[in-house]
Formats: C-alpha cells, sequence, structure tokens
C-alpha cells in the first residue's frame, strides 16, 4: 500500500542508506579498536622493557608483505566497485576474486606468523606469555576476524558473478568496499604499533 | 479526496475504522509475521515484553537482596527451600549465602541496566516512535533492525545459564572491576559466571550498537516530506542523540569486556598487576597490567550509558508534558541543544565514578568540574518542563502523572548526583546506599517512570485499544508512593555509612541502629513489586478487552497520530507532508486547540507565539 | 560517483603512495633503533614518525578508496565526529597515563 | 499496633531528618566535609521546594477547567539564558570551593609529612598493617623497592626482606591498627589480590587499594577510642566481613604501646633474652614471624 504514497522517498541526505549506515558502524568500530589502541599506549609505557623485548621477536618483514597485500586488496577492491559500476562484469569478477585473493593470502601470512610464535611457546595468556603479545594476540586476532567476516560476502559475490546477469548490486559492493579499507586501515595502524616501535637495547637485551 | 482527509487529519477517523483491510496483502507466515518479523512496530513490542521479562526477573533478584538486608539470616519465605542446597542457600536452611548475594546484586544491576532499562528506552521506544514519528514506513533498514533485537534473547540466556556453572552467575557487580573479575581458582579454558556475562554483555552491546546505527540513518535518511530536523519531536531527537553516544559509546566498553575476557579466560594479564598474591589466582611475572585501566573504559561507556537510559525518556517526557498541558514545549530549540550538551559532556565526566579509586587526584579536580557542568543542560530541561506546564490546561491523564513523576523524581536523582559530583563530598558517600538512592531515583523515578509515561501515552496507537485510565493513575500512585518509601531512606543509610554491596549490615557496630529502616525499605519494596502486577495486568487484559482506539485519542500534533488506530505493515494510510513544528497546541485564531503536523495551514510567529493565518 | 572522471589514475596514484610510504615507515623504524626508553626525545620521535606516517595512510585511504573526497560536505561532515574523538580519546589517554597514579 | 511495624514506622519519619544520621565525626578535616555536605544539602533543599513548589502550584492553578485555554508560548531565550547563566555560576562556585579539600585530602603534595607511618595492606578478606617499628624505619618490602614484589606471598604480604637489618624490629598487625591522637598519620595502602576500599567512617576518609600501586592516605584523628574500618569497595563473598578496629591513644598511650610492641617483636624474633609471652594468634594465614600483632585485651 505504500507505493502509492509518499512515504518512501528517495534518502534525504543523498546518501543511500546501507551505506550511511555502514559509515555509522564503521564508527562504531573505529571507537572498538580505539579501545584496545588506548589499552595499548596506556600499558607499554608502564611495560616498555616488555614491549620491546617482544615487539624485537616479531617478524616484521612478513608483516610488511602483509601490508602489501593489503593494500593491493585495498585497489583491487576499489576497482571491482568501478567495474561493476560499468556494468563490466568479467573485470568485477576478476577485481572481487583478486581481492578474496588477497584476504587469503593475508591470512596464510598471518598464519606463519602464528605458528612461528606458537612454535615458540608463545600463546596468548599462558604462563610465560608477556603483556605485548597479549596485545599482539588481541590485536591482530580481532584484524583477523574483521578480514575473515569481510571475505565471506565477498566470495559470496565472486560466485554470484558467475550467474548468467552477473552481481546485480552494485551498492551492496561499494558498502562492503568501505567495510574492506576499514580493515585496511585498522591494519595501518596495528602495523607500526606492533612490529615497528621497538626500542633497540631492549630488543638486544630482552632477548 | 486523499487530500481532503489528509486535510482534515484527525476528524476522518472513519477513514481507518476498516484500515484492517490494508493488512491482508500478501501474507506472511506465522514465525515471519511475530518473531522474525521486520516490522519496527512488531519488533518494538518483542523489546517491550523481553524488558518487562527481565524487569519482572531483576526485580524478583532485588526482593532476595531486600529479605537478606532486612532478616539477615532468616530464611526466604516460600522461594528459600526451593533453591538448591549449594552456593546458592546455606544447606537445609533456605538462608541464602553470601556468594549469592554478590551474585544475585550483580545480575540485578545488569539486568535492570542492559536487559531492561536499555532495550525499553532504545529497543522499544526506538522502534516504535522513530518510523511513526518521522511519518515514514519503516526503519531504513528492516532487517538489521530485526538482528538487532534477535542478539538479545541469546544475550540473556548466556548471561543466565552462568547459574549452571560451578560457581554460579557473575558476582563482581555489574561494573565488574578486574582483578575481582579475573581472578578464578580454575585453569584457563574454564567457563564460569562470569565468563558468561562478559559474553553476554558483549552481545547485547553489538545488539544496541546495531539498533543504534539504524536509528541514526533513519533519521537522517527517512523524514517525511517537508520534516525538517527542527521539525521532529523530542522523542525523535532525543532517540537520535541516544543512537549517537550508543555507536560511539558502547564498542570502547565491547574493547575493554573483550580484554577483561581474555584475562578471564585464557588468564593474560591486561588489568592485572604483577605478583598478584591470592590463595587461588595466578601470578604473573611478565608485564604490569593496571586495575585502574579497565574503570576507565567501563566508565568511558558507562557515564554516557546512564544518559542513554535517560535521555530517550526526557523526550518521552517532553512529548507527554505537551499534549497534556496543551502547550508547546517551552524552549524547542534549547531542549534540543541541552540534549546536545548533556550527550557531549557526557563523554568527558566519566571519572567521577572513580574519585577514590587511586587515579590521580588532580584529574579528580577536573572531571569534578566537568560533573557539575554536567548538571547544566539537566537544569535547563527542568525548567523547561515547568515552564511547559505553565500556564497549560492540565489534563491529569496517567500518562502526564507519570510524567510529573519523572520530573521530580528525576530532579531528587539529580540532586543527589550534586552531592557525589563534588569529590570531597563524595569520599565520604562514596559507594554507600546515597550511591544506590541516587541510582534509583535516577533510574526507577526517572527513566522507568518515563517508560510508564510512554507505555501510557502510545498504548493506544501500539495495540489499538485504549487501557483503564483509573487502573493506570492506581498503579502510578501506587508506584511513586511505594517507590519513595523504598529508596528515600536509601540516601539516610547512605549518610549514615551504610555500605553498598554488603551482604549483612549488622557486622558492624556503627551500622546496628539502621536495621528498622532497611526493614521499612524491605516492606516498601515488596509493595512497589506487586503494585507493577497493576501495569502488567493492565497491559495484558485491554490488548483483548480493551476499548477501540481512535486514531488521535489524546488530540496530539505528531505523525504517529496521523496512521491507522492500529497500523499494519508500512504504518500510513494517507501522504504525509509536514507543515509545521510539532508543538503548535492551544495556537490563537483557531478553534481547536492542537494543530497536526500533517495538516496544511499557514501561520506566523509574533514574539514566541504562533498565530494562524488564511 | 560515477559521473566524476575516471577514477582509476587516482586508484594508481594512491595506490603507488601507500607502497612507498610502507617503505617509508619501515626503513625509519630501521634507521631509528638506538637506544632510547619510553618518554625520551629518541622514543618520541620514533612514536612520532610512525603514527605521522600512519596518519597520512589512512588519510589517503579515506579520502580516495572511500571517495570521501568524491562525497557531500554532510558526510565527511559525519565522519569528522568519531574520528575526533578517537584522536581524543588516543590523546586523553597519553595525558591520563601520565597523570595516572599517586605514587 | 504490632511492634515490627511501629519500629519502622519510626525508623522513617526518624529518616526525614538525615544530617542527624552522621557518624560521630573524629578527624580533622572531617569536619569541613560534613559543612560542605550541609551546603549542598541546604541549597537541594532550597532548589526542591523551589521546584517542587512551582511544580504544585502549576498543577493546581493550570489544572483542566472547561472553555479555558492554554497559553500558545514557545519560550523565552532571555529567561532561557538567564536560568542558564545563574546554576553554572552557583556550580563553579561550588566546584571551585570543593576543590581546596580535595586537594588537602588526597592531592600527594598535600600529604603532610608523617608523625606516623603504617603499610596498610587489603586482602581477601582482611587487613594487614606494617609499623616501621623501633628504628623508625622500615626494612626493604614491596613498598620502597619495587623489586621486593617478588617476595610478596600469602605469609608474607608486604614482601619483606628478612636480610634486611632496618626490617628487623618492623611488625605487622592484622585487622587492627593504634594510632595515636592529634598526629598526621599516613597510610600507604595497597592490595595482593583484588582492589578493595580503605573506610572509616567516623573519620570521612575513603580510599580504594589497588594491587600493583600503593596509595597515600592521610588523616589526623581528634579524639581516643576505638572505632570501626570498613572495606568499601566489593572484593569477592566475603567483602561484608572485611571489617577491621582502630584504637586511638593519647600520644604517651600510644607510645607505651608502641614500646610494648616493639619489645614483643623483638622477642619473637630472638633478639631481646626477656620476653612477656605473646600469646597465640587466632588467624591461621600468617606465619609467627608476620603475626607478632597479638594484642593483649583487643576484642
Ligand atoms: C539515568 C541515570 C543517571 C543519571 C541521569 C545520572 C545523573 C547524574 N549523576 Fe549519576 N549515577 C548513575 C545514574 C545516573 N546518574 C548510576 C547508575 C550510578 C552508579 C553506578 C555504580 O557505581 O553502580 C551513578 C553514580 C554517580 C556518581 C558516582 C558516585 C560514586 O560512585 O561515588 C556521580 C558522581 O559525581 C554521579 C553524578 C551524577 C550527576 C552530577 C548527574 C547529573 O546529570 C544530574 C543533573 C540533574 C540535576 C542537578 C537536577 C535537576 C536540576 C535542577 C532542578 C536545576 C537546579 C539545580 C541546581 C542549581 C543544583 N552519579
Ligand atoms: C533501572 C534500574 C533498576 C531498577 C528498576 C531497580 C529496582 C530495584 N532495586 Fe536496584 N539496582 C540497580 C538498578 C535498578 N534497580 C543497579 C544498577 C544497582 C547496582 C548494582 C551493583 O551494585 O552492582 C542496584 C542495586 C540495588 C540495591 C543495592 C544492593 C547492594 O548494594 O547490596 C538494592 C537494595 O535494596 C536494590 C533494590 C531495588 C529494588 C527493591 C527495586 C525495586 O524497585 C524492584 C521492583 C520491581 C519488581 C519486584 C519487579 C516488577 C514486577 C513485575 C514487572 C511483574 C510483572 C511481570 C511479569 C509477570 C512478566 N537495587
Ligand atoms: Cu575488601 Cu570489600
Ligand atoms: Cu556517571
Amino acid at each position: 500500500m505504500s507505493s502509492a504514497l509518499n512515504l518512501a522517498h528517495e534518502p534525504l541526505t543523498k546518501i543511500p542508506s546501507g551505506k550511511l549506515a555502514m559509515w555509522a558502524f564503521l564508527a562504531s568500530e573505529l571507537m572498538f579498536f580505539s579501545g584496545f589502541f588506548g589499552a595499548f599506549i596506556v600499558l607499554r609505557s608502564g611495560n616498555y622493557d616488555v614491549f620491546g623485548a617482544g615487539s624485537a621477536m616479531l617478524d616484521w618483514k612478513l608483516a610488511t608483505l602483509n601490508t602489501f597485500i593489503l593494500i593491493g586488496s585495498s585497489l583491487t577492491m576499489a576497482l571491482s566497485i568501478y567495474h561493476l559500476e560499468k556494468k563490466n562484469n568479467n573485470m568485477f569478477r576478476l577485481f572481487i576474486g583478486l581481492t578474496t585473493l588477497g584476504g587469503f593470502g593475508f591470512l596464510i601470512v598471518k598464519w606463519i606468523e602464528y605458528s612461528a610464535k606458537f612454535h615458540h611457546g608463545l600463546f596468548p595468556g599462558q604462563e610465560h606469555h608477556t603483556l605485548f603479545f597479549s596485545f599482539y594476540f588481541l590485536m591482530t586476532g580481532f584484524h583477523a576476524v574483521h578480514v575473515i567476516a569481510g571475505m565471506i560476502p565477498m566470495g559470496y559475490m565472486f560466485f554470484r558473478s558467475f550467474s548468467k546477469d552477473g552481481y546485480p548490486y552494485p551498492w551492496k559492493v561499494e558498502t562492503l568496499g568501505l567495510y574492506w579499507h576499514f580493515v585496511d586501515l585498522m591494519w595501518i595502524f596495528i602495523f607500526p604499533a606492533l612490529y615497528l616501535m621497538i626500542p633497540y637495547h631492549a630488543a638486544v637485551a630482552g632477548h | 479526496m486523499n487530500t481532503t482527509a489528509a486535510a482534515l487529519g484527525v476528524h476522518a477517523d472513519h477513514v481507518g475504522a476498516n484500515e484492517h483491510a490494508h493488512e491482508h496483502h500478501h501474507e506472511l507466515p506465522w514465525y515471519r509475521k511475530y518473531l522474525f518479523s521486520t516490522d519496527h512496530k512488531v519488533i518494538a513490542k518483542q523489546f517491550m515484553i523481553s524488558s518487562f521479562f527481565f524487569l519482572f526477573v531483576g526485580g524478583m533478584f532485588a526482593l532476595f537482596i531486600r529479605w537478606q538486608l532486612a532478616y539477615p539470616g532468616q530464611p526466604i519465605p516460600v522461594i528459600g527451600h526451593i533453591l538448591p542446597d549449594t552456593w546458592v542457600t546455606e544447606p537445609g536452611s533456605g538462608v541464602i549465602t553470601p556468594e549469592f548475594y554478590a551474585q544475585l546484586l550483580s545480575m540485578h544491576g545488569t539486568v535492570m541496566v542492559f536487559l531492561v532499562i536499555i532495550p525499553f528506552a532504545t529497543g522499544m521506544f526506538g522502534n516504535f516512535c522513530i518510523p511513526l514519528m518521522l511519518g515514514t514506513d519503516d526503519m531504513a533498514l528492516p532487517r538489521l533492525n530485526m538482528w538487532s533485537f534477535w542478539l538479545l534473547p541469546p544475550g540473556g540466556l548466556i548471561m543466565f545459564a552462568g547459574f549452571f556453572t560451578q560457581t554460579g552467575y557473575a558476582g563482581a557487580g555489574w561494573t565488574s572491576y578486574p582483578p575481582l573479575s579475573a581472578l578464578t581458582q580454575f585453569p584457563v579454558f574454564t567457563i564460569t559466571g562470569q565468563t558468561l556475562w562478559l559474553i553476554a554483555v558483549f552481545l547485547i552491546g553489538f545488539s544496541s550498537i546495531l539498533g543504534a546505527v539504524n536509528y541514526v540513518t533513519t533519521i537522517l535518511n527517512k523524514r517525511a516530506k517537508g520534516m525538517g530536523l527542527f521539525d521532529m519531536p523530542l522523542t525523535v531527537w532525543a532517540l537520535f542523540i541516544t543512537a549517537i553516544m550508543v555507536t560511539l559509546g558502547t564498542p570502547v566498553l565491547a574493547s575493554g569486556l573483550a580484554m577483561l575476557f581474555f584475562d578471564n579466560f585464557l588468564h593474560t594479564s591486561f588489568f592485572l598487576p604483577d605478583h598478584l598474591v591470592s590463595a587461588t589466582g595466578h601470578g604473573f611475572e611478565v608485564g604490569t597490567g593496571q586495575p585502574i585501566l579497565f574503570q576507565h573504559v567501563f566508565w568511558f561507556y558507562s557515564h554516557p550509558a546512564v544518559y542513554i537510559m535517560i535521555l530517550p525518556l526526557m523526550g518521552v517526557v517532553s512529548d507527554v508534558l505537551s499534549v497534556f498541558s496543551r502547550k508547546p514545549v517551552y524552549g524547542y530549540k534549547a531542549m534540543v541543544f541541552s540534549l546536545v550538551g548533556i550527550a557531549t559532556l557526557g563523554f568527558i565526566v566519566w571519572g567521577h565514578h572513580m574519585f577514590q579509586s587511586g587515579m590521580n587526584p588532580l584529574l579528580g579536580t577536573t572531571f569534578m568540574l566537568s560533573t557539575i557542568v554536567i548538571a547544566v543542560p539537566s537544569s535547563i530541561k527542568t525548567f523547561n518542563w515547568l515552564g511547559t506546564i505553565w500556564r497549560g490546561n492540565i489534563h491529569f491523564s496517567a500518562a502526564l502523572l507519570s510524567a510529573l513523576s519523572f520530573v521530580s523524581m528525576f530532579i531528587i536523582g539529580g540532586l543527589s548526583g550534586i552531592f557525589m559530583a563534588s569529590a570531597p563530598v563524595d569520599i565520604f558517600i562514596h559507594d554507600t546506599y546515597f550511591i544506590v538512592a541516587h541510582i534509583h531515583y535516577v533510574l526507577f523515578g526517572g527513566s522507568l517512570f518515563g517508560i510508564f509515561a510512554g507505555i501510557y501515552y502510545w498504548y493506544p496507537k501500539m495495540f489499538g485499544k485504549m487501557l483503564s485510565e483509573t487502573w493506570a493513575k492506581r498503579h502510578v500512585f501506587w508506584s511513586f508512593v511505594f517507590f519513595n518509601g523504598t529508596f528515600f531512606p536509601m540516601h539516610v543509610l547512605g549518610v549514615g555509612g551504610h555500605m553498598r554491596r554488603i551482604y549483612d549490615p549488622n557486622v558492624y557496630d556503627f551500622l546496628k541502629g539502621m536495621q528498622p529502616m532497611n526493614e521499612f525499605i524491605t516492606v516498601c519494596a515488596i509493595g512497589l513489586g506487586f503494585t507493577q502486577l497493576i501495569l502488567v495486568g493492565n497491559i495484558i487484559y485491554h490488548i483483548k478487552y480493551g476499548k477501540k482506539a481512535p486514531r488521535n485519542p489524546w488530540n496530539a500534533n505528531t505523525l504517529e497520530w496521523a496512521a491507522p488506530a492500529h497500523p499494519g505493515h508500512g504504518n500510513f494510510d494517507r501522504d504525509i507532508t509536514v507543515y509545521r513544528g510539532p508543538y503548535e497546541y492551544s495556537v490563537p485564531g483557531r478553534e481547536l486547540d492542537y494543530w497536526p503536523q500533517w495538516e496544511p495551514g499557514k501561520s506566523i510567529s509574533v514574539h514566541h507565539h504562533t498565530v494562524a493565518v488564511d | 560517483m560515477s559521473d566524476h572522471a575516471n577514477p582509476i589514475p587516482s586508484y594508481m596514484k594512491v595506490f603507488y603512495a601507500l607502497l612507498s610510504l610502507t617503505v617509508l615507515t619501515v626503513v625509519a623504524a630501521k634507521l631509528l633503533e638506538f637506544p632510547h626508553s619510553w618518554g625520551t626525545p629518541g622514543d618520541m620521535l620514533h612514536v612520532s614518525i610512525g603514527v605521522v606516517i600512519a596518519v597520512v595512510k589512512v588519510l589517503c585511504v579515506m579520502y580516495i578508496f572511500m571517495h570521501l573526497k568524491f562525497d557531500s560536505k554532510l558526510l565527511r561532515a559525519f565522519v569528522a565526529i568519531p574520528v575526533a574523538l578517537f584522536i581524543a580519546m588516543i590523546f586523553g589517554l597519553m595525558f591520563l597515563e601520565h597523570f595516572s597514579y599517586t605514587h | 499496633m504490632p511492634q515490627w511495624i511501629e519500629r519502622m514506622l519510626h525508623a522513617a519519619f526518624s529518616s526525614i531528618d538525615m544530617l542527624a544520621w552522621f557518624p560521630e565525626n573524629i578527624s580533622t578535616y572531617g569536619k569541613e566535609l560534613d559543612d560542605l555536605f550541609k551546603i549542598i544539602y541546604w541549597l537541594c533543599v532550597a532548589i526542591f521546594f523551589l521546584t517542587f513548589g512551582l511544580m504544585g502550584l502549576f498543577m493546581i492553578i493550570y489544572r483542566k477547567r472547561e472553555g479555558h485555554k492554554a497559553y500558545n508560548y514557545h519560550g523565552n531565550n532571555v529567561v532561557e539564558i538567564t536560568w542558564t547563566i545563574l546554576p553554572t555560576m552557583l556550580f563553579f562556585g561550588l566546584g571551585l570551593y570543593s576543590d581546596d579539600m580535595w586537594q588537602t585530602t588526597k592531592y600527594s603534595a598535600r600529604v603532610p609529612k608523617a608523625d606516623v607511618e603504617i603499610l596498610c595492606l587489603g586482602k581477601q578478606f582482611g587487613w594487614y598493617f606494617l609499623y616501621p617499628g623501633a628504628d623508625g624505619k622500615f626494612g626493604r618490602n614491596a613498598y620502597n623497592d619495587e623489586s621486593a614484589r617478588e617476595l610478596m606471598s600469602l605469609t608474607n604480604p608486604f614482601g619483606r626482606d628478612t636480610t634486611d637489618p632496618n626490617g628487623a624490629d618492623d611488625f605487622v598487625t592484622e585487622n587492627q591498627f593504634t594510632v595515636p591522637m592529634n598526629a598526621d598519620i599516613v597510610v600507604r595502602g595497597s592490595a595482593i589480590d583484588v582492589i578493595h576500599s580503605f573506610f572509616l567512617p567516623h573519620a570521612r576518609v575513603k580510599q580504594d587499594v589497588i594491587p600493583g600501586t600503593w596509595m597515600n592516605i592521610w588523616f589526623n584523628l581528634t579524639k581516643t577510642g576505638k572505632y570501626e574500618l570498613a572495606c568499601a569497595e566489593l572484593c569477592g563473598s566475603g567483602h561484608y566481613s572485611m571489617r577491621a578496629v582502630y584504637t586511638i591513644l593519647s600520644p604517651a598511650d600510644y607510645d607505651k604501646w608502641l614500646d610494648q610492641k616493639n619489645q614483643e617483636s623483638l622477642a619473637i624474633r630472638g633478639l631481646l633474652p626477656t620476653a612477656p609471652a605473646a600469646e597465640a594468634t587466632s588467624d591461621s594465614t600468617a606465619t609467627a614471624e608476620e603475626t607478632s600483632e597479638t594484642e593483649n585485651g583487643e576484642q
């Protein structure tokens, strides 16, 4: 009955509701991570040596690689949106596929990193963990969960793009894209915080 | 013809008389209609039912607490012997144990805050009022809306599942300060009541974030034609500000809960210092966490949360007062700006809960000043409410009486907040019953009476039936009386130094003289609990047997009253265009004392008066 | 945004910028590994370089990849609020922990 | 009328005079705090009567009357600004006025030079106090040396280093402490397991004590006698029973008490040949070395 009425009109802000809601949700995600970063800042100052020693044990080369992978997948994500809007389904399929692949690549590298840590007896919260590794697993873990959560709809879109008319909802991809860039964005902060800010002498002394 | 009907507005009640014809458009299976519905009105009712259920549970917990305080060492009547003889009651006696007492008060606080007031205030009113008052067909993202409800019952269930763990419910207070909430005598990967509590609150928080995201989007994107932001009723404004606070505040709590969860479940040490000594705990050597950090994170959310719990009701009360005084809200813009002010300041005052916590006293000074400043927007609101009824033509309906109870109880609760806001005064009254009195004056006397007002006001639109005004007034009256009997004396206990969260005050010599007062409180509390049965009975009985409600029973202006008496999916049966603000009551030059927003007509504003022109 | 000019060049530019900034931040961090402890100028410099580069990268992502550059002013204002709060909170905490305890 | 109802009603009516319920004040700054409370109280009473009076008045005067129409009025900015600025000034005054007292009680810089210094530890569910003993100096312990935290254990909660000669005469009391009257007493408080709160209702002192950090708590008591210490922060099921007593003695009596304690503790360590027999303590956790606090006649 509402179709005849003027109730269901264009969004007043000209921003599609899904997109606006995604931005609001990302604001909330930002605050979620800011809780972790806040705690990180506070506790790092009280435990400088522990954080230095822990950070020195991380593999910054793998992490740099992962940064490249995520940046790349951000690019392919943006490109896939562009091509879907241009109704170019094949290119869309290619790029959304590449993005998903990027997600996989990221997780694989992450897994290599984690298993090396487990191998060295570093688990979150076992008796001999250090506070630094609690943060390491907390932040990268939640980030990885976000990566996985993004890959699920992404994979779905990839498979849908094989159907006859291709994937039909550009705005959904755009919304997902916002999310994916956010995941990238969080990594941009996590990377230097965990891997790069090492005090040199602690790195030597601590291990 | 459509336009004339619209123009006639509420006079066209007969237009809506057979509106139910519309509902049978496309029949949905029952579970899509009642359970997994995406209709905001159904979701609002779901929130209402679950909140009432949890109110009952939380209230029962409160009565157990009260029994123990008034009659320590005596078995709980009736129920005492049903309860298991483990950590719940002393074997064979039916007397609750200290452990169980701690769990009761923790669960009471948590349930009331997270499962009663927040779902009532944002979940129920948010869902019901926003689309209807904006004159639109539904939320911007109906499916998301459904999810925001369906995360709540699992959250509640998980929390209550704590009862079946080895140690029972979470027992560290609703604030769950570590190390208490992180230390367990069990190895890693053991699930305790506290673990479940953390998961549950996390889920509930997620539920309110999803809801809030939706509200923000809907309010920005889906207002009826012609409706600017400053044509929105204050209820919607309040819900809008609240939703923003939820979006920005709740995730911070979630991050704190996540860290606490790892401390509790995996024995990390975010909030645990090194070398803790306890018979059961685990000491760390590597890295020093900080217990106070959790308090910062917790109150960064939970102070805004107390405003999350009251702002929507402030909006509701403004609407109700205006409608039943037949007068515009005094200082509409000031009301909006004070909402914004409360919300903004609300994010920088959290430290007032931590004056005695051992954070740097310099911060105590800053937080004291900011806290005192936040009372200013609250006083603006109070005076504007008084201004609203000033020179009105007050109809004493149950909704108005509840709203006035809200205002008066909020004043008392707010004034007791001023004592605590002064850090040196807080030294003595912190963690005493003075605080408990404050909590209940603002949360029960404030929020819950606001919720009563909202229910009495919107019931006709929710269920298409009228409530019994007589019984409603009885309920409000007795609630008011028993409420004050229960919670006013708590101020006195607090001044006497009576600590909160203690199982048996008689351990202390200086508290011994207060036993009679505790008994008086308990008797009133029982009365208060039973009085709520009137409300529930009234609601349930009149869903079926109530008089059919007209479209606009209160002769109100806002858009929900343009909808059919019992709106179906899609809400409206007419085009909605908004011509003026929501509060044009008693406009000179008009015969009727109200002027709905959807009714065309011109007016001018002369010296703060509105005058109709033809 | 489809009515805007072809965005691919700007995407690529951002992509290269992000890559080089990543390299830059790693190199800077590795070069700056000299003995210093918390709160000393050395640490401050170390942290500030990392944070500033990260912020630049994030702005690139938000402006181009997330289309804020092409979006309305309203949305930009909308986004600014939480970002401001985020920054305020981070700085607030840095401030807090400086003054946290009465020893 | 049944007696219990009478008792209750009496309680309800006597509650109206709230200020009469304060426990007796025995500390120097306690009076100032109480006075501040009273100022706010009377301020609030005034606001209460103002707002409730107006509300009641409006409800009567402007109740619904047939044929009467309300006044269409949207508010007045001058009025609005007035009632914004007035409370702001009032509140700021209150805040500034309060702040001085806050600084006195809590700022580290304002903690006076200690006449008596005691360490205090909260545990589930009781309190330990450590006195510096005859030499007036603490030995190495978790308070004055961070690294001594490693020594902390259930039997040595203060992490005392037994090899430090300064510490040989330090002694511990459990669930009670004794202080002189009219002296600036500084308590350094911490906890070993969870957060507790050091609450002396009669002295108007409250401070949470947190594991891992030491709080400065100071007070100056003006009366002799025996009073209660309570824990004011939920710390587990036994929170309610985490009570201690403290005795305030005149300076002369205090010195006597201190001498006696020192004798006892030295005796226990075998440092003195003659020792007044120390009674066995009732508490189970502390070792003989730690629990030399047996107080004759206490409790
Ligand atoms: C709806 C919930 C709600 C609301 C609205 C408030 C409102 C306020 N609260 Fe409250 N508060 C809680 C819920 C709420 N609080 C809860 C749940 C706790 C306990 C948590 C726990 O520890 O478990 C708590 C605890 C709490 C504390 C910590 C106490 C302690 O633990 O030691 C403090 C301290 O400052 C405080 C202060 C205030 C102040 C200043 C306001 C102000 O906003 C009030 C402003 C209102 C008025 C002042 C009245 C109206 C104004 C006038 C009539 C104008 C004229 C007035 C003057 C000129 C004075 N609150
Ligand atoms: C909105 C919040 C809210 C509400 C409504 C209440 C309601 C009540 N509260 Fe509570 N309370 C808190 C929030 C609330 N409380 C919080 C946050 C704390 C702090 C917890 C902590 O320290 O961690 C607290 C703590 C607290 C204490 C302190 C415990 C302690 O420190 O040791 C006490 C003690 O008397 C108490 C009592 C009561 C009583 C008697 C009621 C009564 O008003 C309850 C009356 C209601 C009922 C008895 C139920 C109503 C019945 C129905 C609706 C029946 C109909 C339903 C069906 C049939 C389905 N509360
Ligand atoms: Cu210790 Cu409560
Ligand atoms: Cu607060």
